[in-house]
Parts: C-alpha cells; sequence; structure tokens
C-alpha cells in the first residue's frame, strides 16, 4: 500500500519551504519571483498529491492511522484530508502572490506561506498537545508576519499589529489551558488524556474544565470565532489580500482541524460530560453567536474585504456546528464532522477565491468599497463570472460547491437533533445572500468606469484553478465527503 | 545536601559584597555637587540632543537572529546530554544523530538565509550597493 | 580522585557539626563557604586588577609598571583599592537612577555566581548540581544586561553605544561559546562539573611511561580553540574588546561611571575574565587535575586560570582590535558555522568511538 | 443517456457562447441551441414512456445511479421522462432557440454573456424538467433562478435592479420554504422507510398510506397538512398565484423581452409542473381536503388578474398580469382531480408557453420599433408592419381560446374538468367565476390592441416605423403555426398527457 | 516537598498579572512583556506537575514553551518596530484606521 513514509505530505511542505529559502540565500538579489513561485507550486501540487494518493490508498482511513514520533504525531484519514486542503489553498495563494507583490524580493514570503503551510499540515497531525502548541505557533508566527508584510502600508502595519496582539494573548492561554489539561491527567498524548478523563480524573475535575476551556480559546482565536474574533476584520482587512485569503480559509481550516481532533480524541465526550464538561453545549453557543454576530456585521459593512472578513467568521459559525452537534454515544458524530471537513474544504476553494477576486481589484487599483466595483463584470467578465460563482457559492446558492456542504452539515445537526440551531444556521444563511449579492448586483448590473490595466496572468490562474475547484465540487462532491465522513468516523472509532 | 542552598548562599554573597564595598565607599567618600561635574561626558562638549537616538538597524538585525539562535541551544543541551548514553544504550548511531542533524540542517539554512538577505551585514556601503546594482542589470 | 565527594558547604558542616541542624545548619555552612570562595575570587581580582594586568602589559612592551608602592609595586594594590572607594560619586544629569544603580551590581555579582559551581580542586566546589554546565553558561550571560542597563541608564552616547556593541558582541559570540560547550558534553554526557572533570581524568595514550590524560583540549584541539577564542568575546578582551573600545568610544558603558560604582564594574569584568578561565580549565583541561597530590589541586586551578588571564592580556598587547563589522561577521558567518561543524564532527567521532 | 447528452451539451454551449465575441454571439448562440432542440424533438418521436413517473410508470430514456449519501440517504443522478415532462422539455428547447432569436435586435450590449446565460438557463430547465431525484431536482431547480436574475438585472429596464432584487428575493425565500416542507416530510415523516429522496420512491411511500409518523411534535396529518402548506405556497410564488404574484410585473417589465418569454413562457411553467409533481401527486388527500381554498385561489387569480390587466396602460404588463390569469386556470384544472381538468392544465401549460410567448415577443418586436409599449402613446401601427400586428393579433385570439388554437384546448378541457369535478366543492361555480376572468381579460387586450394598432397611424416618439425585420419576425411566425398545430391536433401531446395523469385521477381523493 | 496547590498558585497570579498588564498597558512593549509573563506561568505549571506525576513531559514542554516565546517576541518586536516606523509611537491603542 503505502511506500513513503507516511508524513510525506508534510516532509514535501517543509522541504519546499527550505528549498525556496535556499534559493533565495543563493540568488538574493534576483527581482524575478517566478521561481520562488514556481518551486512553490510545484512543492505543493507534490504534497496535495501524495496527499491524494495517501487517501485512495486508504492509509489509516479504516483502522485507527499511523502513529509516529512516539504517538506525538499521527497520519490518519483526517490529517491527509486537511494537508491535500491546505497545499491547495497555498497552490492558490503562490499563484496570486506573484502578480499581488510585483517589487522587490519575496523569498520571505513564499518562505513563510510555505512554513506556515508545514505547520498547518502538523496541526491536522498532531496526536499530543505539545504537537499541537509547536505547529500552531509555526502558523502562527509566520501569519503574523504576512499581515504586516507590507511594512510601508499602515493598515498592513497596524492589521498585523492587532493579529499579533490577541494572537499572543490567545496562545498564552492556549499553553496555560494545556499546562492545566497536563496538570489534571499527567500527560500531553491526547490518547492518554482521554484515558485520564475516562477514568474520572481523579478529583482534578476543576482544572481539567478550566483547561478545556482555555485551549478552546486558542482554538476559537485560530478559527475566528467568538470570542477570539476582534483580529479578523482588521487583519484581513488590513493584510495583503492573498495573505488575508490565505488567513481566512487555511488558517482558519487548520484550527478545525486540530479543534476537532483535541476535542474528540483527547477529551471525549461522554467522560468529559459526566466531570461536568460538557463542551458541546460551549460550542453549540459558540457557533450561535459567531454566526449571528458574524453575518449581521457582514450585512453592515462598506467595504468588500471587510465584508469577506465577517462573513468567514459567520462560516466559522458553521462549521463550530460540526462540534456543537456531537453527542455522546450517537452514531452521527462522524457524519456531521464530516460534513464540517467538507464545508472547510468548499470554503477553502471559494474563500480563497473571493479573496484572491479582491486580490486582483487591488491589483488593478479599483477601490475598496461596494460602489467601487461597479461595472467590473463588464469590463472583466471572466473575473466577475467567478467571483459571482464564488460569492453565491459562499452563500450556499444551490448549484454550487457551497450549497451541499451546508446542505449535509445542517442535516447532520438535524438528526443530531439540533433543530433551533439549524434554523438560526439557515436564517443566517439567508441573510448572507443579502450582503453577497450586494457586490454581484455592483458587478453586474450598475454602470462604472475603471481604468483598468492589464491582466496579470498567475493571478489570473489561481483565480480560474479556485472556480474550477468551486464548480467542480459541485458533480465531485461524493468523493469529497464521503472521504471527510470517513475520516471523521474513523475519529470516533 | 541540595546545591542550590549553597548557590543561594553565594548569591547573598555576590550581593552582598558589592553592597558592603558601596557602603564602605559611602562613608569614605566626599560630596561636593556642582553642576559642571554631572552633565554627560560628550568630549567636553555642551552634550546635544537626546540619548536616545536612533541606531543601526543591524543591532536589531544581530538581537532577533540570536534569540532564535539561542533557544535552539537551549534545545541541543538535551540531545548532547543523552547522546552518548543512548549510544551506550545500544541504538544505532543515525537514529540518535539523524534528528539532531536534520534540526541543525534546517538551522543552517535559516541561518544562511539571513546571512544573504544582509541580516549580518553591518555596513552596506553607498558604493557596494551600487555595484550589485548593476551587476544585476 | 581529585574531586572531594563532598562539595565545601557539606564539609563544613562536617567539620562544624551544623548537620545536624536542618536547613538552618546547612544554610549557614553553606554562607560561610561562600564567603571564602567569593573572597578569594575576589583576592584574585584584586592582584590581577591593579597590579598584574600592568605588569604584564609592562613586559610585552618592554617598559616597567607599578613600581612605587611596596615591593614589585604591591602596595599599589590597596592603594588604588582606597583611592577608588574614597572617590566622589558624580551621577550624570538624567541618569535612570535604579538601573544606573543596579548595573554594577548586577555585573560584579553574575560572575561571582558563576563560581558556585565550578570544581576549584582541594574539595572547593560548593555546588555541584546536575546543570552545572548550563548554570554557568547562564549565570556568566547575565552580565550583558548589566552592562546593557549600565549604558543605557547613563544618558550617555557613549555609553549607549558602548551597551549596544557589547550586547551585539554577546549576542554573536555566546551561541559559539554554549555549542562549543556542548561539544564536551557530547563525551562526557552530563553536565554535571564534577562528572566532566572526572571524565577527563582518564589516560589518554601513554608515551614512554608518561600518562598524557584526555583533556579535551588534547581530545578536540578544535573545540579548544572555537571556546578559546569565544570565551575571549564573550568576556570582552582584545581582540574583541569592542564594548569599552577605550580609543573610539571613551570607555563605553562605563564612561559615566565613578568611585565605587567603577571600582565594581571593573572588579566584576576581571571576575569574568577569571570565571571564563575557571570555564576553560573545567572543560577543557582537566578541571583543577595535575602532577602531586590531589591535595594542590587548587594550585594548579588557579595556575590554569591565570594562565588564561595571562593569555587575555598576551592578547591585549599583541591583538589589534576589530571593528563592530568585522566582529559581527567573524562571530555570524564563521564562528557560528564552525561551532555547528564542531559539533556534528565531534558527534561523529563520539559515534565511531562508542 | 440522451438527456444527459443534452444537457451537458447546452452547458458546454453556454460557456463557449460566453467567450466567443460580441459580434458573433447571436448566430453562435442561436446556432448551438438548435442540438438540445433537435434533441429534445427527436425524444419526442421516440418517446415510449407510459404512465406516470412517480406512480410506477414506464420511463422513458431513464438514467439512475448513485451519486453520494447524505444522512443515511442515497442521492441518486435518476432522469427520466413520462408524458407530462416530456412536452415541457420540448416546450423548454423549442422556445429557447426562438428568444434567442428574438434577441438578435434588442440586445446589444454584452450579447455573448446575455446568450451564454440563456443556454445556461436552458441547460438547468432541462435538468428541472427530467430530474427525478429530489436533489439533483433542487438543484437545478434553483440554478434556473441564476441566469435570470442576471438577465434582468443586466439587460433590463429603467428598474431592473429592483426587480432583480425582488426576484431573487422572492424566487429564493419561496425555494426555502418548500425544500424545508419537502425535507420535513420526507426525513421526519418518512423517517426510515425510504432510503432515497429519489421522487417515485417518496410518491409511492407517501401514497402507500399510513407510514408517516410524527415528528417534531407535529401528528402525521399535521405534518402532511404543513409539508403541504409549505410546498404549495413555495410554488405558489412561482406560478404566480395571486397575492403571491407581486414581483412576476415587475419583473416582466424590466426583463428585456427574450427574457420575458422565457419567464413567462418556461419559468411560470415550473411551479405548476412541481404542484403536479409534489403537492397533488404525493398528498392528494391534503389536496382534497384544501381543494375549496386553492380552488378558490385559482379563480381569484383568474379574476385578480384579469382586473389588473384592465388597469394597465403598459402592454407588457398587460400580458403580464394576463398570465397570472392564465395560470389561474391551470391551478384550477389540477385541483380539480379529473381526468380532463389534469390533462387540461398539463396541456394549458405548454399552450399559455407558447402563446404568451408569442405576445411577448410581439410586445418586444413593437417596443423595438416605437421604442415604446404605452398602449395612448400609439397608434395605427397595422399600417406600417403588418406582419407583426397580424401574428399579434392572431395571438390574442389564441389567449382567448379561439377554437383551432392550441389555447382553446387548454381552456376547454379546463373549464370541462372543473365543471364536473368532483373534489371541489361547489365546482360550476369557481367554473363560472374564472370563465368570467376569461373574458374580462380577452376584452381588454381586444381593446388595447385595438387602440394601439388600428385606427390611424400615430407615434408620440419620433421614430421610423417600418416593418420589423426578418429575423424579428420569423420566430412569431414560427410560434403561431406551433399554436395552429397544437389547436389542430392536441394529440400530439395531448395523449401522452393523459396517459401519464391517469393514474392520478384514478387514485385521487 | 512544596504541595502542588502553591505552584498553581504562584502560576495563577502571574498568569493575572500578566492578564491585567496586557488589558491595561497601552505600550506594545509592555504588552510583550505581559504576554512573556502568561507564558511562563504556564511553565511554572508544566514543571511542578512535572514533578508532581513523575514523568518529563513537562519539562520539556517548558522547554518548547520557552523556545516560541522567543520566536513569538522576536515577530512581535519586528511588527511593533513596523508599527513605529508607520505611526511613530508604540501605543497599541493608537491606530485606528480601520475601526468599524
Amino acid at each position: 500500500m503505502v511506500t513513503a513514509p507516511p508524513l510525506t505530505p508534510t516532509f514535501l511542505l517543509g522541504l519546499t519551504a527550505l528549498a525556496v529559502l535556499l534559493y533565495d540565500s543563493v540568488w538574493p538579489d534576483s527581482s524575478d519571483a517566478s521561481v520562488l513561485a514556481g518551486i512553490s507550486v510545484i512543492g505543493s501540487l507534490a504534497s496535495l498529491g501524495t496527499a491524494g494518493w495517501f487517501l485512495s490508498a486508504d492509509t489509516g482511513l479504516a483502522t485507527e492511522g499511523i502513529s509516529l514520533y512516539a504517538d506525538a504525531v499521527v497520519v490518519d484519514g483526517m490529517s491527509l484530508f486537511f494537508t491535500a486542503l491546505f497545499a491547495a489553498v497555498t497552490i492558490l495563494v503562490a499563484l496570486a502572490a506573484y502578480d499581488y507583490f510585483d517589487d522587490g524580493n519575496r523569498g520571505e514570503l513564499y518562505g513563510l506561506v510555505l512554513l506556515a503551510t508545514t505547520g498547518m499540515s502538523l496541526m491536522a497531525s498532531a496526536n499530543s498537545l505539545a504537537t499541537a502548541f509547536v505547529a500552531l505557533e509555526l502558523v502562527s508566527l509566520p501569519s503574523y508576519a504576512l499581515v504586516a508584510f507590507l511594512k510601508d502600508d499602515r493598515g498592513s502595519s497596524e492589521a498585523g499589529l492587532k493579529y499579533f496582539l490577541i494572537g499572543a494573548l490567545s496562545s498564552a492561554i492556549f499553553v496555560f489551558g494545556v499546562s492545566l489539561i497536563y496538570g489534571a491527567t499527567g500527560s500531553l498524548l491526547l490518547p492518554d488524556v482521554a484515558a485520564a478523563f475516562e477514568s474520572g480524573l481523579g478529583g482534578r475535575t476543576g482544572i481539567a474544565g478550566v483547561g478545556v476551556l482555555m485551549v478552546a480559546g486558542g482554538f476559537l482565536f485560530k478559527t475566528a470565532a467568538v470570542p477570539f474574533h476582534f483580529w479578523a476584520p482588521e487583519a484581513y482587512e488590513g493584510a495583503p489580500a492573498p495573505v488575508s485569503a490565505y488567513l481566512s480559509s487555511a488558517s482558519k481550516a487548520a484550527g478545525f482541524a486540530l479543534a476537532f481532533r483535541v476535542f474528540v480524541v483527547g477529551f471525549p465526550l461522554g467522560a468529559a460530560t459526566s466531570a461536568g464538561i460538557d463542551w458541546a453545549l460551549l460550542f453549540q453557543v459558540l457557533a450561535v453567536a459567531t454566526m449571528v454576530l458574524g453575518n449581521f456585521a457582514a450585512a453592515t459593512q462598506e467595504k468588500v474585504k471587510r465584508m469577506l472578513a465577517y462573513s468567514s467568521i459567520g462560516h466559522a459559525g458553521y462549521v463550530l456546528i460540526g462540534l456543537a452537534a456531537i453527542s455522546a454515544e450517537a452514531s452521527t458524530n462522524g457524519d456531521v464532522m464530516g460534513a464540517a471537513m467538507a464545508h472547510l474544504f468548499v470554503y477553502g476553494f471559494m474563500n480563497t477565491g473571493a479573496f484572491l477576486f479582491v486580490a486582483l481589484a487591488e491589483n488593478w487599483g479599483v477601490g475598496r468599497r461596494f460602489e467601487d466595483y461597479n461595472g467590473l463584470g463588464a469590463e472583466k467578465p471572466f473575473a466577475a463570472v467567478a467571483m459571482t460563482a464564488f460569492l453565491f457559492s459562499l452563500a450556499g446558492v444551490p448549484p454550487l460547491g457551497g450549497f451541499f456542504s451546508k446542505l449535509f452539515l445542517f442535516a447532520g445537526a438535524v438528526e443530531a437533533g439540533l433543530w433551533w440551531l439549524v434554523v438560526i444556521a439557515v436564517i443566517n444563511s439567508s441573510l448572507s445572500l443579502y450582503y453577497y449579492s450586494r457586490v454581484v448586483r455592483a458587478m453586474w448590473f450598475e454602470e462604472g468606469e475603471h481604468d483598468l490595466g492589464a491582466t496579470p496572468t498567475a493571478l489570473y490562474a489561481a483565480l480560474a484553478i479556485a472556480l474550477v475547484g468551486t464548480v467542480l465540487l459541485l458533480p465531485g462532491f461524493g468523493p469529497v465527503i464521503e472521504t471527510a465522513q470517513e475520516a471523521a468516523t474513523a475519529l470516533f472509532a | 545536601m541540595n546545591p542550590w542552598i549553597a548557590i543561594g548562599a553565594l548569591a547573598l554573597v555576590a550581593v552582598g559584597i558589592p553592597v558592603a564595598m558601596m557602603v564602605v565607599s559611602a562613608l569614605l567618600r566626599p560630596s561636593v555637587p556642582e553642576q559642571g561635574k554631572s552633565a554627560v561626558y560628550e568630549s567636553g562638549e555642551i552634550p546635544t540632543g537626546t540619548t536616545r537616538i536612533r541606531f543601526n538597524i543591524q543591532y536589531y538585525m544581530v538581537a532577533l537572529l540570536f534569540v532564535v539562535f539561542d533557544i535552539e541551544t537551549v534545545l541541543i543541551f538535551p540531545w548532547t546530554v543523552i547522546y552518548r548514553p543512548a549510544l551506550e544504550g545500544g541504538a544505532s548511531m543515525m537514529e540518535v544523530l539523524a534528528p539532531m542533524l536534520v534540526f541543525i540542517g534546517v538551522l543552517v539554512v535559516g541561518l544562511v538565509w539571513a546571512w544573504r538577505q544582509g541580516a549580518v551585514q553591518w555596513v552596506s556601503s553607498p558604493r557596494a550597493l551600487e555595484e550589485k546594482t548593476e551587476a544585476n542589470q | 580522585m581529585l574531586q572531594a565527594e563532598t562539595p565545601l558547604p557539606d564539609l563544613l558542616a562536617n567539620l562544624l557539626g551544623l548537620g545536624g541542624v536542618g536547613v538552618v545548619g546547612a544554610f549557614v555552612a553553606a554562607l560561610l563557604a561562600s564567603i571564602i570562595v567569593g573572597n578569594v575570587m575576589l583576592a584574585m581580582t584584586g592582584v590581577a586588577g591593579p597590579w598584574a594586568k600592568r605588569k604584564i602589559t609592562a613586559k610585552f612592551t618592554d617598559r616597567i609598571a607599578a613600581d612605587r608602592i611596596g615591593p614589585k609595586g604591591l602596595g599599589t594594590i590597596p592603594a588604588d583599592a582606597l583611592r577608588l572607594l574614597s572617590k566622589e560619586l558624580i551621577v550624570p544629569e538624567g541618569a535612570d537612577r535604579p538601573a544606573w544603580d543596579v548595573a554594577p551590581l548586577i555585573v560584579a555579582g553574575s560572575a561571582m555566581l558563576g563560581f558556585a559551581v565550578i570544581p576549584m580542586g582541594s574539595g572547593i566546589q560548593l555546588a555541584d548540581p546536575e546543570v552545572g554546565l548550563a548554570y554557568v553558561f547562564a549565570v556568566a550571560s547575565i552580565a550583558s544586561l548589566g552592562m546593557v542597563m549600565a549604558g543605557y541608564a547613563s544618558n550617555n552616547k557613549y555609553s549607549m553605544l558602548g551597551a549596544l556593541r557589547a550586547v551585539a558582541q554577546n549576542l554573536a559570540y555566546e551561541i559559539p561559546l554554549v555549542v562549543t560547550g556542548m561539544s564536551v558534553v557530547l563525551f562526557t554526557g552530563s553536565l554535571r562539573m564534577s562528572e566532566i572533570v572526572a571524565v577527563q581524568q582518564e589516560t589518554l595514550v601513554s608515551i614512554g611511561g608518561l600518562a598524557i590524560p584526555s583533556w579535551f583540549a588534547i581530545v578536540n584541539p578544535f573545540a579548544f580553540v572555537l571556546f578559546l577564542a569565544a570565551n575571549v568575546a564573550e568576556v570582552g578582551r582584545n581582540p574583541f574588546d569592542i564594548p569599552e573600545a577605550p580609543t573610539e568610544i571613551v570607555a563605553g558603558f562605563q564612561t559615566e561611571y565613578s568611585s565605587v560604582y567603577f571600582v565594581l564594574l571593573y572588579l566584576g569584568e576581571f571576575l569574568h575574565i577569571f570565571l571564563g578561565g575557571a570555564i576553560t580549565a573545567v572543560l577543557f583541561l582537566g578541571g583543577a587535575a595535575g602532577p602531586g597530590p590531589e591535595s594542590i589541586g587548587f594550585l594548579w586551578f588557579v595556575v590554569k586560570i591565570w594562565a588564561f588571564f595571562l593569555f587575555t592580556q598576551w592578547l591585549r598587547s599583541a591583538a589589534p582590535r576589530l571593528r563592530i563589522d568585522q566582529l559581527i561577521e567573524v562571530g555570524w558567518k564563521g564562528m557560528l558555522e564552525l561551532s555547528f561543524l564542531n559539533l556534528v564532527l565531534t558527534a561523529l567521532i563520539v559515534g565511531v568511538v562508542v | 443517456m440522451i438527456i444527459e447528452t443534452l444537457i451537458g451539451f447546452t452547458f458546454v454551449a453556454a460557456l463557449v457562447t460566453f467567450l466567443v465575441p460580441d459580434e458573433v454571439a447571436n448566430r453562435v448562440g442561436a446556432a448551438l441551441s438548435l442540438v438540445p432542440l433537435v434533441g429534445t424533438l427527436w425524444m419526442w418521436t421516440q418517446f415510449d414512456g407510459s404512465g406516470n413517473a412517480l406512480t410506477g410508470g414506464t420511463l422513458s430514456f431513464e438514467t439512475k445511479f448513485d451519486l453520494l449519501t447524505l444522512s443515511g440517504y442515497q442521492v441518486q443522478w435518476f432522469t427520466g421522462l413520462d408524458g407530462i415532462s416530456l412536452p415541457l422539455v420540448v416546450l423548454t428547447a423549442f422556445l429557447t432557440t426562438l428568444a434567442i432569436v428574438s434577441a438578435w435586435t434588442p440586445i446589444d450590449t454584452r450579447q455573448s454573456q446575455f446568450y451564454g446565460l440563456m443556454l445556461f438557463m436552458e441547460a438547468n430547465l432541462l435538468g428541472m424538467f427530467t430530474a427525478l431525484d429530489f436533489f439533483v431536482w433542487f438543484v437545478f431547480w434553483e440554478a434556473t433562478l441564476l441566469p435570470m436574475y442576471f438577465l434582468i438585472g443586466v439587460w433590463g429596464g429603467p428598474r431592473r435592479k429592483y426587480a432583480a432584487i425582488k426576484f431573487f428575493v422572492y424566487t429564493n425565500v419561496a425555494s426555502l420554504l418548500m425544500f424545508v416542507g419537502f425535507v420535513a416530510l420526507t426525513f421526519g415523516g418518512l423517517g426510515d422507510s425510504i432510503d432515497t429522496l429519489a421522487l417515485p420512491e417518496v410518491a409511492m411511500a407517501l401514497n402507500a398510506g399510513g407510514n408517516v409518523s410524527s415528528f417534531m411534535g407535529l401528528a402525521p396529518d399535521t405534518l402532511k397538512l404543513a409539508a403541504f402548506l409549505a410546498m404549495f405556497v413555495g410554488f405558489a410564488v412561482k406560478v404566480p398565484v395571486a397575492p403571491l404574484h407581486t414581483w412576476l410585473p415587475d419583473a416582466h417589465v424590466e426583463a428585456p423581452t427574450p427574457a420575458s418569454v422565457m419567464l413567462a413562457g418556461v419559468l411560470l411553467k415550473m411551479g405548476t409542473y412541481a404542484m403536479l409533481r409534489f403537492n397533488f401527486t404525493m398528498l392528494p388527500d391534503v389536496a382534497g381536503d384544501l381543494a375549496v381554498l386553492i380552488a378558490a385561489l385559482g379563480a381569484f387569480s383568474v379574476i385578480y388578474g384579469a382586473i389588473l390587466a384592465l388597469a394597465q396602460e403598459d402592454l407588457k404588463r398587460i400580458v403580464a398580469y394576463s398570465s397570472v390569469s392564465s395560470m389561474g386556470y391551470v391551478l384550477l384544472g389540477l385541483i380539480a382531480y379529473t381526468e380532463f381538468g389534469v390533462a387540461g392544465a398539463t396541456f394549458q401549460m405548454i399552450a399559455h408557453g407558447l402563446i404568451s410567448g408569442l405576445m411577448f415577443m410581439a410586445v418586444g418586436v413593437i417596443y423595438n420599433t416605437t421604442h415604446t409599449r404605452m398602449v395612448g402613446d400609439m397608434s395605427g401601427l397595422a399600417d406600417r408592419m403588418p406582419v407583426t400586428v397580424g401574428i399579434f393579433v392572431a395571438g390574442a385570439f389564441g389567449y382567448m381560446g379561439l377554437p383551432l388554437m392550441a389555447g382553446f384546448a387548454g381552456e376547454y378541457f379546463i373549464f370541462v374538468g372543473s365543471f364536473h369535478s368532483t373534489v371541489i366543492p361547489s365546482a360550476p361555480l369557481f367554473t363560472a367565476a374564472a370563465m368570467f376572468g376569461i373574458v374580462i381579460v380577452a376584452g381588454y387586450l381586444l381593446l388595447a390592441m385595438q387602440r394601439t394598432l388600428f385606427g390611424p397611424f400615430s407615434l408620440d416618439a419620433d421614430y421610423e416605423v417600418g416593418p420589423a425585420p426578418f429575423h424579428d419576425v420569423a420566430p412569431l411566425a414560427v410560434l403561431l403555426l406551433a399554436v395552429i398545430a397544437l389547436g389542430v391536433a392536441p394529440d400530439l401531446f395531448l395523449d401522452m398527457i393523459q396517459n401519464a395523469i391517469a393514474p392520478l385521477v384514478g387514485g385521487g381523493a | 516537598m512544596v504541595p502542588i496547590e502553591y505552584y498553581l498558585v504562584l502560576s495563577a497570579a502571574v498568569f493575572s498579572i500578566g492578564l491585567y498588564g496586557l488589558l491595561t498597558r497601552e505600550n506594545a512593549l509592555l504588552f510583550l512583556m505581559s504576554v512573556e509573563l502568561m507564558l511562563n506561568a504556564a511553565n511554572i505549571n508544566f514543571v511542578a506537575f512535572s514533578v508532581q506525576w513523575g514523568n518529563l513531559t513537562g519539562q520539556v514542554m517548558s522547554l518548547f514553551v520557552m523556545g516560541l516565546a522567543a520566536a513569538e517576541v522576536a515577530v512581535g518586536i519586528g511588527i511593533i518596530l513596523v508599527l513605529y516606523r508607520n505611526f511613530n509611537d508604540v501605543d497599541v491603542t493608537l491606530p485606528q484606521s480601520m475601526r468599524w
């Protein structure tokens, strides 16, 4: 079956990052980034391909997964699924960055993106809270720098600062939570932590409860969910658009990947609930708060990028259903979590695509407000069609990938008996159609005059790939959801 | 006996002796306050401007580089300690050595990159810069 | 074994019968031992700073120095001490007071703290914790904090520059120093100072009945040279006396200091030289080992650290000072790579040998 | 696989048309649209199905394979044709081609996008009428709305943005309601007794009776009622049934003519088609209970639409409101649950599709020439553009149900059927009310035409008025021929329709 | 042996001080210091619990935390430097070019 090391996809990403840095070391003054972009894309493609190959070869899907390094890392369907997602988003971002940052040297940019992707892939594989923390930081640190990448831009540096401040705070909270979990259970390995939970924690439930809460805080930051969402609008708006795309899809997915594994494997709900730590309830509340806040705030925005930022918070709320709808013994847990994973996958394409269009608009020098997009449909039909598809998919309008993933997610929640949650989610989803369609209206229905430059090839290519991804996920949704649900179900085994 | 008791005691002594010297000096020395004396020394000129000057960014770059590398040495320490016992315990050399080679390899890549990006290049003279850009054209 | 099985405080406790009094007794014994060690070291620096330094430099430059007071000018030592202590303390305008006051304490204190784990032979070792080597590196590098505080708090541009340069230099050479030190640990498999010394007592080869001990200076001369260089930089002596660089920035971070504060900074620097020598001796020169009975180990130890002192003074006369950019280049582009190389090579050698 | 091939081809055709230059897009679009037209006509000739698709009849051109699993339900790709869907599929392909040709004159900007969207809509409509799995059907159903949204919003009149949004919001909310109703019924009510959401399976499970369980605290009967109402309201918006029709006049007035043709000709039929498939086939007993309400709504739509038409000055608005009126008959015919009623209603969908298409197209041609649609602004157009006016008048007669025209057959059957209905209480009363409506609308239509088309020529604006170009008139002529052909020989479709609805009226109420 | 609760109280106190500083200070550098405090509170826990449980996991983890804290500071200071260049201040409440 598998003849390469199980962590090959992760290794490939890391090696690509080193290759980029090496290339940049050898030719530090080269102002042509095509080689850098090429290395990044090829490396990510290789990683994506390997992950796909492993997935199709059923690595660890049927079994418990392959544990490595004294159980600190596990490779299973879920980690491969997410790694494929991260690699795909990285390809898009690497292509987009080629045109977006058109001055000077970009070695550090590609290096940072690839390192962060490596970290994300590791997050998806983490089977120990120590690995989780290290991987989380490996994602966060490059992200901070990426957000502040435009050194002379006030918005970018402000965004970087805010992202960093809240990031530092939340990672401190996370690690303190981990220390409490360690205190309560005596181990950082998730299976051992779970065993301690199962055996009743020996009267240390108080510490464990605070610890679980704090660990959840760390994930909520990474996924831009309430109450750690403050950074998201600022960071996404101020950051260079490809970076916003990267953060809002890949980074968010990574947070969820880790949260899924830590909570499901590490803090089994049945044992946790009997110890008074009902985290599913916590996530139910947070899911509602997050989606309501994200969608309502998005509806009041005047700038496209900021609207997308808030809508990204809203989507975090939907995905949180994947955790909220878990119950101790239900056989449907795998289905709903798999649906959440599939939604993240689809989201990876459509949301990245939407931000890439914003990148394109910034590249053209079009403004940031809704009105500034007026008439783009007539002037650049292809890009506008792509954007329209992304937005409608984000809204969950049926013919597109976003509809299916939301449908499966909500169906899973209904099966788990969370009718009220689904009702709120559907109302939110309908509201989202309103603000997404504002962009569509501006692009197609309004008249506008722009002095648009050439069409940047790589950005267009990225946009096209994202579009193909979004559209192909309609007929190709079957394998995605099946893989996701199978992987998620294996987690509950 | 716990060795840290002795270390604590030495810490007391290490602070105590200088403090004692200060006390002795305070008893001995005169105090003749005078305006001119307390002016900061600037080659005898009247001090200009503030001391909080902007200094070369390279100091900062070096400090950053250090922060990263110094912490990495912390992670190498445990490895050096167990290296020989592990080998004597029967582990093969590659098994013990390879992870650290990878670790150091990654570090070296980072160092080389920083080096080539000019993180440790103290002076970049305009002439050198000019030559560099010309060579690239 | 040259090492006393029991560290000095225990010895004292037993001698004075304090062993039975519990923690308090132990503390009293430790305090006594600390006072002994601290004063011995201070005495050495007292000799070295005002007198030996001048004498040595004078020899190198074929001059006569310090010959007015006492035989061979030895009376200079108490005279200087009294002179400096009774000088007026001038506080510069705009000094950042607490920091400015504390800086000398840190510089002097950190050096002295380092001696806690050094086995000086003849049973003189205050403490022997498991992590001795890490401890001594950690404590020694606190001094740069003191230098920055001194430089920053003085409100003087020269001081500020000196402080910055001190930091840059310490940072650049700290890592090679520690990494090279770790290559020794690869042999010993322990960070305990007494272990490190003990491992070096084994005979490496016998040449004509003369047993050559496996001092790491002999086993791994490459590491020794690296360590020596990094150590000289770390204690800020020529050719690495960038932080003070009297001909460039007056006196660096200590420009604005006078009276007892200056004495403390000055003493602290000399203590650091001796601490550097002590670390070198322990890591590479077999600690207090030498011909003769174990009880004179302390003498050998003193010889070794004085040898290091002599070496620094020789460099002071012989070597020109590097420019700051050269210093950084040598540190980051040369020493660091070499020290990593050394680490890997040592690991390979150990692997092959074991 | 012929259905899939046609749908796939049409999608590709849409993409190709989207990418060709504007100058050639009209011809490319028209040429490509011929392929699905020919394909559907061929399917018509080869049609060999019998019975109703949802009650175990034999399907023609059936394709079925598994796609994925959703919460325990197998989602299938399941398409096929029966006597109800085939005529609608033919109508779709036929009207699309004609609408594309009729767009050559009025659409003068962003042509490639326009024709691309038309073909995209056609592809989705074909999928919608052939799909027999709920999810696949729903995807196509919703996807049909998107192109219309853009067609109205981009190429429409002065208030196009408002109209597009209104259309979009109305239809989307309706879809959501319908979706919730259906899902509650199947997921909750049928529970584990089915393992796919294929429409035949759902319909048969429901009609088998007695196996609906209570859900969310709703008793089985209440659940069925709630689901019926949710679906009915959802579809009624599409039809539209008064009082849920308010989006329609706006959309029609603002939409460019070809889009109006598609909207009135095909998109309105989606609502009645879905009502027939879902409400009246799956829950006939509930429908029977609500018959009086539904019949009243149908009659109300007829009269209300007619009266509103009376008050209009805009030709397009008149036609639009008369559509509301016409769809009222269809509803009335469907609820009658007699062979004549349901078959007539189904036939009327086709007939009305053709005739309203014709009317809108004719109004469009006039507008192209005169740049106004206001009744008071012009008169005596017959002198200047006789052919167009002739066809227009003929179409209006068709609307009134003149014998030998398609409208006659449909309306006649509907009235006969509803008159004899045993399901609707006091059926003759409703029938008479509806018949009254037809008189109003026909009368007013003729009056308006009289004022605009005949008499001495005058025009408020300063435009040269002459005969319309050939490619404007040709679609009108073709449509008129089709209307007459169906009027003369209704059996072209009526046989298969009757065959398909027979199981419904046999087992109804 | 000092009871484990004492360490917990100590670390909680350090954590709270850090949190307090972080919420009340406006200077970015003080903010960084506060975060360091919070991280080191976690380190106290790790080391104390490591002794308590008799395994080395906690000590190793504290090394990781230290390393990553240093890296975080490195990145943070870089960002603050950029911020200073753009806004001429290190007050974290000052940049408000994107208020909602």
